[in-house]
């Protein structure tokens, strides 16, 4: 039998055209599901033998090693990412580390859709459709998120800015309905920029 | 639109951002003695509800940030937060003193106690 | 008796300027004794004084309130009258409040403005399709005038409505009471004020109950702001605040007070000659004879006492109603209100006894309450006056939450698989 | 009706005399210029009446100056873009703008409901209530539809909306509402201090009134102040500054929605696809209010007649648009700011007749100024009523009449030659907003006005808004509030020098009687729009609706578009004096959001047709699209309800699929269940908790159903979950419950079992998950490769196994739902569409065909087996069902276990599950249909159960159903009545399994 059939959920979708922003799907990470407690020194020590990384515990931060990098989600849980295929590699290290640990790793790389947006209007976008104060300085690189933003619940990563290049992650089955919603809200005729210079108000 | 700030990651945000669980500090007494539960405990802890106007206190979940439970203290007519407090925690001691009504009575035992909840 | 209302009346005094019209109700101080008092001059608790000075003949009666008559949810709700219910109990209730509104304007000499021009609740999901029709069989047994419409029949009504079948929720057809309608709200609470007060009620508003005064097992009276009042019976309706009155006897209820919001549009000429209930959605749209569009929706999720409601909760009504009625898009919004709504355990009333001697409640309407006030308030004067529950009342005692017999009118929105 | 133009020849601050624009009003061509107003562009064109009133429908012209206007409201716009009730004095004009005016018929000039107002002695306030209630029937047939019709102003746009609206949040630590000088005094402060501030006002232009006031700030006119400020703020990098756009409400913890008018002025930029309006949800740390203030009208006779208006607006008129109200006017006052209109529309070459003061005394500032002007002032007195022209389309004259507060009629009066009539009774602060989130007003004896007084919000209102009408205190309230919200240490900011004339303190006027007993036929209009008038108040309060609210409700006044803008206070001025109390006695209506109406569109924002609500996809939503299946929603699921083929209806395809189960193979896409991993060493004792039956004795790599409760005893969820190591579980739920179910652990686990150590992971979108059902599943599983065994003794039903379906990761459950030899496979999402393909592909030689979810439905109901939420509605428990077994006598506690013991959970006479068998195979029950303890000629009918799931079942050729029905599994073999539209149908009570009792089939 051939090769198993890959398909994300987001190929074939229209590329947008006019759009404040580029957008675009983002299929080659691996993600995993990491439960545990972070002040069991235990498990903190077991992750870091396998990941080569200390988990971030500071809430809405995140850490990178390499080609890993861990979110934070709660004070009991981390989105792991990875090259997609290094996922099962890693979660086997994870697992073998983690043996008598209470813990819980899960390959979810097929769970979420990332769609990566990038340009200097990402944050004013995302405002169309997301109430966090997104314009202070608490969003800076490295931060991750979860949010609600339009009717669905998503996270947020920031990792890079200026200009700003943000990942929004969403489960899988409302990608499209979320790429909808950039489309029809990334027009560049709906421009709006918060703050800084501009024109001056008639009197 | 309240602002909510959750007790457990300090996210603050949108009440559509959390998850309001009703009031707080309901023992359920099936898991203190299954046995012996009368009809009357079992009908208080499904249905009866202090339902303060003014200081309440009660549950909210962060929904949209770390997913944890927590309890605060809000004023039911203005709208204010006086205090957000953990999941078994009782409300800090200034806020059980300035309770009225039933939950004056509810925390007068505790209060002498200063026991957990 | 008063003098009565009519074209003649209005012709007679119009000829003198409208001079001599009569109070339509009294200002009362209050003596120091009566045979009952009721609590709370909303609708249901001027009812419930009407009923029992006229059916049962008790006059020696008072009716107290805190602010204004028909201050609370009466004259905050949308005005929506049906009886289409699923569980029997809840059928009985509103059905006799609702066949009291078809002559209730003859009955009070005071045009409450009962127009039934029919209540369609939209079938928008397979589900909610199932869920009416045995709605439908059940009222249908149970000798509700009520049918299940087509989509055309639907269109056919009301014009404005999306028939888009490839919209989010396409309309599969409607559950349709043309015997439902709309009321003046406020002209219920008027005309159960003044038909009262004729009858020799006094209603004495701007008086506020701090406290109830009990003798060991049995009601002594009411503390209030304008003095002691003696009574031996006292009927507590008083919605969103009730928890905080029968508390002053030592009562707790299955209460919690949550804020129901609705809005309505600037007039627009008759567009919409029905009452559309979107459930799928939560939206529920009319027109009042002063063209506004009259729009509710659902509760706020946590306790509140303020009578200000949040933003989304409406948000979420209006989208899904531009949805539903793409014409209202281009419409603007003139007004929008909260109401406290008294929510019980399982979302139906409680009507009846307590465990005091002579303490009557009647509470825990919801969203329900407007609709249900002939009822409620006939039902409860009954219990009042031969201190048991009427058979249409009892189901909704306190007991049930003992036994578990719960009303539970949700069910039919229970959905998985 | 057109009559002369009333445009100067000069002058008119805001029009570009350069640039003519076209437009129509009532299908008339008119021209006015850019910059012009619709209303100032109307008036310019000689047309003074605008509308109809509401309820005697008298002809109307401007009032005001912009959001209060009360009279002029047109419809703008045609078909689908047309939009009803816009107030005139907003409409900025454009090339091209179709105005109509609203409530007329046939026309503006003539129109039939004037009728109302020759009949208007007897349709008095409340006159309704009192009649119209003989005969019954007649209310719903002939006189609600006659009032309906005569009410609701405006028409409706038509169709969908071409245009598209969107949202926008937006935070800052300082939102300063109304850009006039005192919201631009704060402004300034705040942003000085480096503080995020959005400004925004409702009008184009930044400055308020400063146009239109006297006095100077550093010895410079107000505006040249204003036009610094503003350039100051677009260039700061911490500042949003916003035109057009209103903040419609105040809501808890500073939460404020502006609604921005972005095309409105300008249609051209509809057609590039900018949204139309926009919704602001802005977030502030500080709002600060500087809203300004409000002209009120004066109640005297007829004040309502066209060409009657506020001075402010008439100032406006003159000194924006180049527009004159009128050939001759009078002003009529009781304050000094109106003098600065007798001054305004006298340098513009008007003639004023007199500025008429109901003040005694000429020894103001303002008097002095206007004395020089050459311009009489007729001291202490008031206007008494108004002459009309062209039957009300107009006056050509007042009347007036030395003023003595509170005399009943006046006696003596004389008249004044004129055709306009510019009128200030004072000024209102604008405390709409302080007031929709609870703020408390305080009344002010000077203004005799509320003012805002205590907030629990962080809120602050400066200038006008809080009542400070006075320039120079105005600017420093403004710089203070700016220093305090942002909590400026620093020293404060250098305070601009102003200058500007002392004030006379206002006399209060709320009624001027006119000749004759005052409510005799004159009318005195409090409420412009809505018709009331002061002797409806009066009428109100004798008939005893003597609270404000009472009366409000009662006349329906401070009700209509402009939600008493204007009308308020000057209605709480009249109660005050008719009762003899004072105004705060009289106490106030409360102000609720908006502040002045914003369309639904912009609520809705981008949140329409699809983007409405989510649709959640499965992967394998495209292969049913494809297929043109029938899809249903579950939750926001889209599920294959079935794939009819050309030329089938779908109750055929759903036998065909039904049939290819039962005889071959179906694949079925069961993705959208729910997935829950739950792992800790005290997973199992968990689950002992939250299902009915027992867990913890599940053995590794095997599945069991289990069943959920809620506290009170009713059935909530179901599904099959498996032990994936001694530790570690998979539970499986219904689609509609995976989030809430996921959710509800957790709860559990946080808040009352917290010693537990269990961690819940909810993985349902990881994996795509189909049913291969039917006697050749195995035979199609086998051809796919599996690398692991799946013989009957080695994979036994309700086992698990995970490996490799050729190429695809898969986990293999061999459970069943259909009572066919079956299986369930998961492989990770991505890989679904692939491994759904090729299980076609490998079925094909054994007649594989894909079903949906209604041929599952007649499946399981064959099989007897329940559906939460059909054989269910949170009223049902296990027992109920005929599941006892499930329920675990040995487990001392789970959720749901006491409330079982409810007197009425465990009462004789419950409705029980049974089947059904109709005695005409061929007749399938309704869903719902109920059955009657006896039939009758006519309901009601006691009612003793209803339908649950009735189908037609192509397996036995018959039709079944499930019922429940009370004492139901004590009756078999009876049969009940069910009694439909037009027919009884009789059915059998049967045991509810209708097919393969023994259960030998998925067993093979």
């Amino acid at each position: 039998m051939s090769d198993a059939q890959f398909e994300t959920a987001l190929q074939g979708r229209e590329t947008p055209t006019g759009l404040t922003v580029d957008i675009r799907e983002m299929t080659t990470r691996g993600m995993i599901d990491l439960r545990g407690l972070a002040d069991d020194t235990a498990f903190m020590a077991a992750v870091k033998q396998a990941l080569n990384l200390d988990l971030p515990t500071a809430p809405r931060t995140s850490a990178a090693w390499g080609e890993i990098q861990a979110l934070w989600l709660s004070t009991d849980q981390w989105l792991i990412l990875c090259p997609r295929t290094k996922t099962e590699e890693l979660l086997t290290a994870l697992r073998q580390a983690l043996a008598g640990i209470h813990s819980l790793a899960v390959d979810v790389s097929d769970m979420r859709t990332i769609i990566r947006l990038e340009g200097d209007q990402a944050r004013s976008l995302l405002l169309k459709g997301s109430s966090l104060d997104l314009l202070s300085a608490d969003y800076e690189a490295g931060t991750a998120r979860r949010l609600r933003f339009a009717e669905i619940a998503a996270l947020l990563h920031i990792v890079s800015t200026k200009p700003d290049v943000i990942d929004l992650y969403v489960f899988r089955s409302y990608a499209d309905y979320a790429w909808d919603w950039l489309i029809a809200n990334g027009r560049t005729v709906a421009d709006v920029r918060q703050f800084g210079k501009q024109a001056v108000p008639a009197t | 639109m309240l602002i909510v700030h959750c007790h457990v990651c300090g996210a603050e945000g949108d009440e559509t951002d959390f998850h309001y669980g009703g009031q707080a500090h309901i023992a359920r007494p099936a898991t203190r003695d299954p046995a012996n539960v009368s009809d009357a405990e079992q009908r208080d802890y499904l249905f009866m509800r202090h339902n303060a106007k003014g200081l309440h206190f009660e549950r909210w979940r962060c929904d949209r940030g770390c997913g944890k439970w927590f309890h605060a203290a809000r004023d039911t007519v203005t709208m204010e937060f006086k205090a957000t407090y953990g999941i078994s925690e009782l409300p800090p001691r200034a806020l059980m003193e300035a309770a009225t009504g039933e939950w004056a009575v509810f925390f007068k035992d505790r209060l002498a106690k200063g026991s957990e909840a | 008796m008063k003098s009565r209302y009519s074209i003649f009346s209005l012709a007679r005094n119009a000829m003198n300027y409208h001079k001599d019209w009569e109070r339509a109700w009294r200002s009362p101080t209050p003596k120091s004794e009566y045979d009952a008092v009721i609590v709370g001059a909303g609708g249901h608790g001027l009812a419930t004084a009407y009923y029992l000075a006229k059916t049962h003949k008790l006059t020696n009666i008072a009716v107290v309130e805190k602010g204004w008559l028909g201050g609370g949810n009466t004259g905050r709700n949308t005005t929506i009258i049906r009886s289409n219910y699923l569980q029997d109990p809840s059928i009985a209730i509103y059905e006799l409040a609702r066949s009291l509104y078809e002559d209730l304007s003859r009955d009070l000499n005071f045009n409450v403005m009962f127009s039934p021009r029919g209540v369609m609740m939209l079938c928008q999901t397979e589900h909610e399709f199932r869920a009416f029709k045995r709605t439908a069989h059940a009222n249908r047994l149970a000798g509700l005038d009520c049918r299940m419409i087509t989509p055309e029949e639907v269109k056919k009504i009301a014009p404005i409505i999306n028939d888009d079948p490839n919209c989010r929720y396409p309309i599969l057809g409607a559950y349709y009471q043309p015997r439902g309608g709309t009321g003046r709200h406020d002209a219920v609470a008027w005309g159960y004020a003044r038909g009262a007060d004729s009858l020799g009620v006094d209603i004495i508003q701007n008086c506020e109950v701090l406290s109830i005064r009990r003798d060991g097992g049995k009601v002594a009276g009411l503390e209030t702001s304008k003095g002691f009042i003696k009574t031996k019976k006292i009927g507590v309706v008083t919605a969103g605040n009730i928890s905080t009155v029968v508390q002053t006897a030592g009562l707790r209820l299955p209460i919690e007070s949550l804020c129901l919001q609705a809005l309505v549009s600037e007039p627009i000429k008759p567009v919409l000659d029905c009452v559309v209930m979107a459930n799928t959605v939560h939206g529920y749209l009319s027109q009042s004879d002063k063209g506004e569009l009259v729009v509710g929706g659902g509760t706020d999720p946590y306790n509140n006492y303020s009578q200000r409601g949040s933003f989304p909760a409406l948000e979420h009504t209006v989208t899904a109603l531009v949805e539903t009625f793409p014409i209202i898009s281009r419409l603007r919004m003139l007004r929008m209100w909260g109401g406290i709504v008294d929510m019980t355990g399982d979302r139906s009333p409680i009507i009846g006894k307590t465990d005091i001697d002579g303490l009557y409640v009647n509470c825990g309407w919801g969203t329900g309450g407007f609709k249900s006030i002939p009822g409620s308030g006939y039902v409860f004067a009954d219990t009042i006056f031969n201190d048991r529950p009427h058979p249409i009342a009892e189901p909704f005692g306190l007991n049930r939450f003992i036994e578990g017999r719960l009303i539970d009118e949700s069910v039919a929105a229970a959905v998985a698989h | 009706m057109t009559g002369k133009p009333y445009r100067l020849p000069q002058g008119g601050r805001l029009i570009d005399r350069a640039r003519k624009v076209s437009f129509t009003f009532d299908g008339q061509n008119m021209t006015g210029y850019h910059g012009d107003t619709l209303a100032a562009a109307v008036l310019a064109n000689g047309q003074r009446v605008f509308g109809r009133s509401f309820k005697y429908h008298r002809p109307r012209g401007v009032v005001g100056l912009g959001s209060e206007e009360m009279n002029a409201l047109v419809g703008v716009g045609e078909g689908s873009r047309h939009e009803p009730n816009l107030r005139a004095t907003q409409v900025e004009l454009y090339d091209g703008l179709v105005a109509v005016s609203q409530n007329r018929w046939p026309s503006l000039k003539l129109d039939i409901g004037a009728l109302n107002s020759k009949i208007s002695r007897f349709i008095p306030g409340g006159f309704y209530y009192k009649t119209f209630m003989w005969p019954q029937a007649f209310w719903k047939h002939v006189y609600e539809p006659m009032i309906r019709r005569a009410a609701g102003l405006g028409k409706a746009p038509e169709g969908r909306d071409p245009d598209t609206y969107e949202h926008m949040h937006a935070h800052c630590d300082v939102l300063v509402i109304g850009a006039g000088i005192a919201g631009l005094a704060a402004a300034e402060a705040a942003q000085a201090a480096g503080a995020r501030v959005i400004i925004c006002d409702e009008s184009p232009r930044f400055g308020g009134m400063a146009d239109l006031s006297q006095g100077t700030i550093d010895g410079e006119p107000q505006l040249d102040w204003v036009a610094s400020r503003a350039a100051l703020l677009a260039d700061a990098e911490n500042v949003h500054v916003m035109t057009r756009t209103t903040a419609v409400g105040h809501w808890h913890h500073n939460h404020v929605m502006l609604f921005e008018r972005v095309c409105d002025h300008d249609p051209s930029l509809l057609a590039k696809g900018t949204p139309r309006h926009r919704l602001w949800k802005v977030r502030a740390k500080e709002v600060i209010l500087a809203t300004g203030a409000l002209e009120r009208p004066i109640a005297f006779a007829n004040n309502d007649r066209p060409g009657i208006m506020l001075a402010s607006a008439a100032r406006s008129l003159v000194e924006r648009y180049g527009v004159s109200p009128g050939m001759k006017g009078v002003v009529f006052t009781n304050n000094d700011d109106a003098y600065l209109t007798a001054l305004a529309l006298k340098r513009a070459g008007g003639t004023v007749a007199a500025i008429i003061d109901v003040r005694q005394g000429t020894d103001s500032a303002a008097a002095r100024d206007a004395r020089n002007a050459g311009i009489e002032i007729i001291p202490g007195h008031a206007i008494a009523g108004t002459e009309s022209s062209y039957g009300g389309l107009g006056i050509n004259g007042v009347k007036i009449a030395p003023w003595r507060k509170g005399q009943g009629r006046v006696v003596n009066e004389s008249r004044i030659v004129c055709d306009f009539v510019a009128m200030s009774g004072g000024f209102n602060p604008v405390v709409n907003l302080w007031c929709h989130n609870g703020g408390k007003l305080t009344f002010d004896s000077g203004l005799q006005s509320y003012r805002p007084g205590k907030h629990h919000d962080r809120i602050q209102a400066v200038g006008a808004a809080n009542g400070t009408m006075d320039l120079a205190q105005a600017l420093a309230e403004g710089y203070a509030a700016g220093e305090m919200a942002v909590k400026a240490t620093s020293s404060p900011m250098s305070r601009p020098k102003v200058e500007t004339a002392q004030q006379k303190p206002l006399e209060p006027i709320w009624f001027s009687p006119a000749t004759g007993k005052y409510n005799e036929g004159n009318k005195h209009f409090i409420d412009f729009q809505n018709d009331v008038t002061a002797a409806d108040l009066e009428l109100a309060q004798r008939e005893g609706y003597e609270s404000v609210e009472h009366t409000k409700r009662y006349t329906t006044f401070g009700m209509a578009t402009d939600q008493g803008k204007t009308s308020n206070l000057n209605g709480l001025g009249v109660l005050a004096e008719a009762t003899g109390k004072t105004i705060p006695e009289i106490g106030i209506t409360t102000f609720r959001p908006p502040y002045t109406p914003f369309s639904f569109g912009a609520i809705a924002g981008t949140l329409t047709k699809k983007l409405f609500l989510p649709i959640r996809r499965t992967p394998i939503f495209r292969w049913h699209q494809a297929q043109s299946a029938h899809f249903e929603p579950v939750g926001q699921w889209r599920r294959a309800y079935t794939y009819p083929r050309a030329g089938e209806d779908k109750h055929a395809a759903i036998n065909r699929e039904i049939l290819a189960v039962r005889h071959k193979v179906g694949l079925l896409d069961a993705s959208t269940l729910g997935k829950i991993e739950i792992k800790g060493p005290d997973a199992a004792e968990f689950l002992d908790r939250v299902y009915t039956n027992m867990f913890s004795t599940l053995k590794v790599g095997r599945c069991r159903y289990g069943l959920m409760m809620n506290e009170l005893g009713f059935l909530t969820d179901d599904g099959v979950t498996v032990r994936l190591a001694d530790d570690h579980f998979l539970m499986h739920t219904t689609s509609g419950g995976a989030d809430r179910i996921a959710q509800w652990l957790e709860e559990w686990l946080q808040t009352e079992w917290t010693q537990y150590k269990v961690f819940v992971t909810p993985v349902t979108e990881q994996w795509a998950q189909f049913a291969i059902a039917g006697p050749k599943a195995r035979e199609v599983l086998s051809k796919l490769g599996p690398d692991f065994d799946i013989s009957a003794e080695g994979f036994p039903h309700m086992a698990m196994k995970e490996g490799k379906l050729g190429q695809y990761p898969v986990r293999l459950y061999r459970i069943s739902f259909s009572g066919e030899l079956s299986y369930e496979v998961a492989t990770p999402a991505n890989f679904g569409r692939g491994l759904w393909d090729a299980i076609l592909n490998a079925g094909a030689e054994f007649g594989i065909e894909a079903y949906g979810t209604e041929a599952l439905h007649v499946l399981r109901a064959e099989k007897g087996y329940i559906v939460i939420g059909d054989e269910t509605d949170g009223t049902v428990t296990p027992f109920d069902v005929g599941l006892d077994g499930l329920v675990s006598k040995k487990k001392a506690d789970f959720i749901g276990k006491r409330s079982l013991e409810q007197s009425f959970l465990r009462s004789a006479g419950r409705k029980q599950l049974v089947g059904l068998l109709t005695e005409d195979p061929k007749e399938v029950l309704p869903d719902g249909a109920y059955a009657v303890r006896s039939v009758k000629d006519k309901p009601p009918m006691e009612m003793i159960g209803q339908v649950t799931s009735t189908y037609y079942s192509p397996t036995l050729d018959r039709s079944i159903a499930m019922a429940l029905i009370e004492n139901g599994r004590s009756r078999m073999g009876e049969t009940l009545s069910f009694p439909l539209e037009g027919k009884v149908v009789k059915a059998k009570i049967t045991d509810p399994v209708f097919y393969d009792k023994e259960g030998s089939r998925q067993n093979v």
